[in-house]
């Protein structure tokens, strides 16, 4: 097996210039995708026959959700190459993802939450989901704190990188425990798992709305991180041609 | 410098400095009291919480007190001569962090049947309660010392250092109050210590190391 | 039988914030010889040090000690070197001989006596060091590096608030360390009066 | 073929319009607010090099 595409992403200025022939079309595709993931949702997909019309949060909620996990999981990866091969990049992309992640967690809270009052007639529960989630929200939290008040940049890096580890192995035990506690306090009725299975036209839109929320993710991770491509690289030479030349 | 001599070195000044330790147990007991204060002292309310009120007031006291493990040796130096001493930093931390722990927690421990008795917790819970604490509370102090080490380059990192290690407290403080109020209803709770123990060893195996690459990439 | 080169640096350059330091630093080091880094504030200086101790990722260049690698013996390494920085090193929570005895646990306590009193820190033994000037702080940092074993000493600014007759001791103790197959290497903005040595401009 | 009769249906969702679109409403904002932070981060750092380049060649 071949290691290039390994090291070629470890190298700035192959990824920017490789990432600029991408982020803005996987952007433009994630719009697309979620315009129409989430249009078909709110306005094509059938009524819930339990909750009505208010099921269609469910359309900006699971994508978020899901994105909030996968980008942490991606934080924790990023981390442990960091911390292992001290791959230039790799803060790289911690720093750019984390703000992102941290947006995705917040979009499944609030929505939860407004979707909470009508169906369960409460803003909130401690549901295993939402707490983890809210955890899941304060680790983000934590992670741009750390960068934003750490100005030496390798000891900003390797503490983020060590955080985002810390939380990879973290995670798994706190929704754990979040799932244990949960069901000793409650038992867990409000389960979206609980629900028949949805039928096809139900979440189809919803895999299409996730698609495209991963495409715009990645597309702004891909944007942030070229931004701090050339901040850290400003002393190399592509940079400032980069820079003085095009305008980027 | 050898391990014993740290060692020595570490328990003197500790011992030296006690009024750093006996702070946080007056921390700890303020905790304790503000929740009858502030919520309900009647038996009803606080014999079921107790666990839970103990267990919070000793995290909360040991990631404020934790922040400040290395503050001192950074300013005077000695945390770059334990670096470069050629004795392994990650050993170093861990005699460090274990002389804080007995120091802190042997009078926690005595302290805990005294607040137990004051919160009506039922005398049966009370030696789940202390297994916990004894099992549960290295893995806090471990936990803390990551965060320390981030922060020991800041002068107001406590707060930052609260933000950030106080998430990592969650399961424990979940599966020791499981364990306590397991016994009240009559359940068993082996399996919540043993969980307990897990994340403990966990800590003990990837803390030091964690702290001792930060802590390297702070002395520079 | 000085010849064989302990301790070789040869074009290092490391990064430090904004700028590259060090310029592509030089020099070969063989038991014996006191080797004297000069160069204006912010130089690198104290950043070589760091380097040598494995405290700062090189950018280029090589070090090898006893013909290996550096990163490689880094272990041996710093067994054998004894580094004093700007900061003394040195517990304030404990007394002078406590902070003595700490980093050299086999040293008796005449001996560390009979140093302290050769640097008129006798009456301090039983002092805690927060209670102590910093002239007198950094000349119990000297008491710790004359009852060292370490065949390297490394030396950041180490005649900072010392007086001329302790100036004239420390130069002394290096000229008996390096006939003794010792190495020195220090960083200072002084010369030094009563030695030969190798300097290195930064 | 929508899932509703009519616009007015549409924008009522049932029983709890108000629900749905601020949720809608509420992402919308924060992904436009993610958005906007993420293109003006790069015009910002792209400016400031702009003008330490500047400053590096005249100097």
């Amino acid at each position: 097996m071949s290691w290039i595409w390994f090291h070629k992403l470890g190298s700035p200025k192959w990824f920017y210039q490789w990432s600029s022939k991408w982020a803005t079309a996987v952007f433009l595709i994630g719009l697309l995708a979620t315009l129409i993931g989430v249009g078909w949702g709110l306005g094509f997909a059938p009524t819930d026959y339990q909750q009505g019309e208010t099921y269609r949060i469910i359309y900006l909620h699971v994508p978020a959700a899901v994105l909030a996990e996968s980008c942490y999981f991606s934080l924790g990866v990023a981390g442990f190459v960091y911390l292992v091969w001290q791959m230039k990049m790799a803060p790289i992309f911690i720093k750019s993802m984390a703000p992102i992640g941290a947006a995705m967690a917040a979009i499944a809270l609030l929505s939860g939450a407004i979707w909470g009052k009508p169906t369960w007639g409460t803003w909130w529960v401690w549901d295993a989901r939402l707490t983890s989630v809210l955890v899941l929200f304060i680790l983000y939290m934590g992670i741009i704190a750390l960068q934003n008040t750490l100005e030496d940049v390798t000891l900003a890096n390797q503490a983020a990188a060590i955080v985002s580890v810390l939380g990879l192995i973290n995670l798994p035990i706190i929704k754990y425990s979040v799932n244990w506690w949960n069901t000793l306090h409650q038992p867990a009725s409000f389960s979206l798992t609980k629900k028949p299975t949805m039928p096809m036209d139900m979440w189809l839109p919803l895999l299409i709305a996730v698609i495209g929320f991963y495409c715009l993710v990645a597309g702004l991770a891909m944007w942030r991180m070229q931004s701090e491509i050339l901040l850290r690289e400003r002393r190399t030479q592509w940079v400032k041609e980069k820079v003085m030349n095009d305008g980027v | 410098m050898t391990y014993l001599s740290f060692f020595k070195a570490e328990c003197l000044t500790l011992f030296r400095s006690k009024q750093r330790v006996v702070n946080a147990l007056l921390f700890f007991v303020l905790v304790v009291v503000l929740f009858p204060l502030g919520i309900d002292p009647s038996a009803d309310f606080l014999a079921p919480a107790a666990g839970g009120i103990i267990w919070c007031a000793a995290a909360l006291s040991v990631v404020v007190s934790i922040e400040s493990l290395y503050k001192e040796s950074y300013a005077d130096g000695t945390l770059t001569q334990l670096v470069v001493s050629g004795l392994s930093l990650p050993w170093l931390i861990l005699i460090k962090v274990g002389v804080y722990w007995l120091a802190m927690m042997l009078p926690l421990l005595l302290l805990t049947p005294v607040f137990a008795q004051m919160l009506f917790l039922p005398s049966d819970s009370l030696l789940v309660l202390l297994a916990t604490l004894l099992i549960g509370t290295p893995g806090l102090f471990l936990i803390g010392s990551i965060g320390a080490a981030l922060t020991v380059s800041l002068k107001q990192g406590a707060m930052l250092m609260v933000l950030l290690i106080l998430p990592f407290y969650f399961p424990i403080i979940i599966f020791s109050t499981a364990a306590i109020k397991a016994i009240q209803f009559g359940l068993p709770y082996g399996g919540l210590l043993a969980l307990l123990a897990a994340i403990s060893l966990l800590a003990l195996v990837v803390a030091p190391v964690m702290t001792s690459l930060c802590i390297k990439a702070s002395v520079r | 039988m000085h010849s064989v080169a302990i301790l070789t640096i040869s074009d290092l350059w490391v990064e430090r914030g904004e700028s590259d330091l060090l310029n592509g630093l030089s020099f070969s080091a063989r038991s014996g010889d006191v080797v004297h880094i000069t160069g204006a504030n912010g130089a690198g200086k104290s950043t070589f040090f760091k380097a040598l101790l494995g405290l700062l990722p090189i950018l280029s260049g090589s070090m090898t000690f006893n013909g290996d690698s550096l990163t490689q013996q880094r272990q041996n390494f710093l067994n054998n070197t004894l580094y004093i920085g700007h900061s003394a090193g040195l517990n304030g929570a404990l007394t002078v001989m406590e902070n003595i005895r700490w980093y050299l646990p086999k040293c008796s306590e005449k001996i560390v006596e009979q140093a302290l009193s050769e640097l008129s820190l006798g009456a301090f033994a039983e002092t805690q060091l927060h209670a102590l000037s910093a002239g007198q702080v950094r000349r119990v940092a000297l008491v710790r590096l004359w009852l060292s074993e370490q065949q390297i000493w490394l030396l950041d600014e180490p005649f900072t608030a010392l007086d001329q007759g302790l100036i004239s001791m420390l130069e002394a103790k290096m000229a008996a360390h390096v006939a003794s197959g010792g190495i020195v290497i220090l960083a200072s903005h002084l010369p030094l009066a009563h030695l030969s040595y190798l300097q290195v401009e930064l | 073929m929508m899932a509703f009769d009519s616009v007015a249906d549409f924008l009522q969702m049932g029983t709890h319009g108000g629900f749905v679109w601020s949720t809608y409403g509420l992402v919308l904002l924060i992904l436009t607010g993610l958005i906007l932070n993420t293109l003006q981060g790069r015009r910002k750092v792209i400016r400031q090099l702009k003008k330490r380049y500047l400053r590096e060649s005249n100097s």
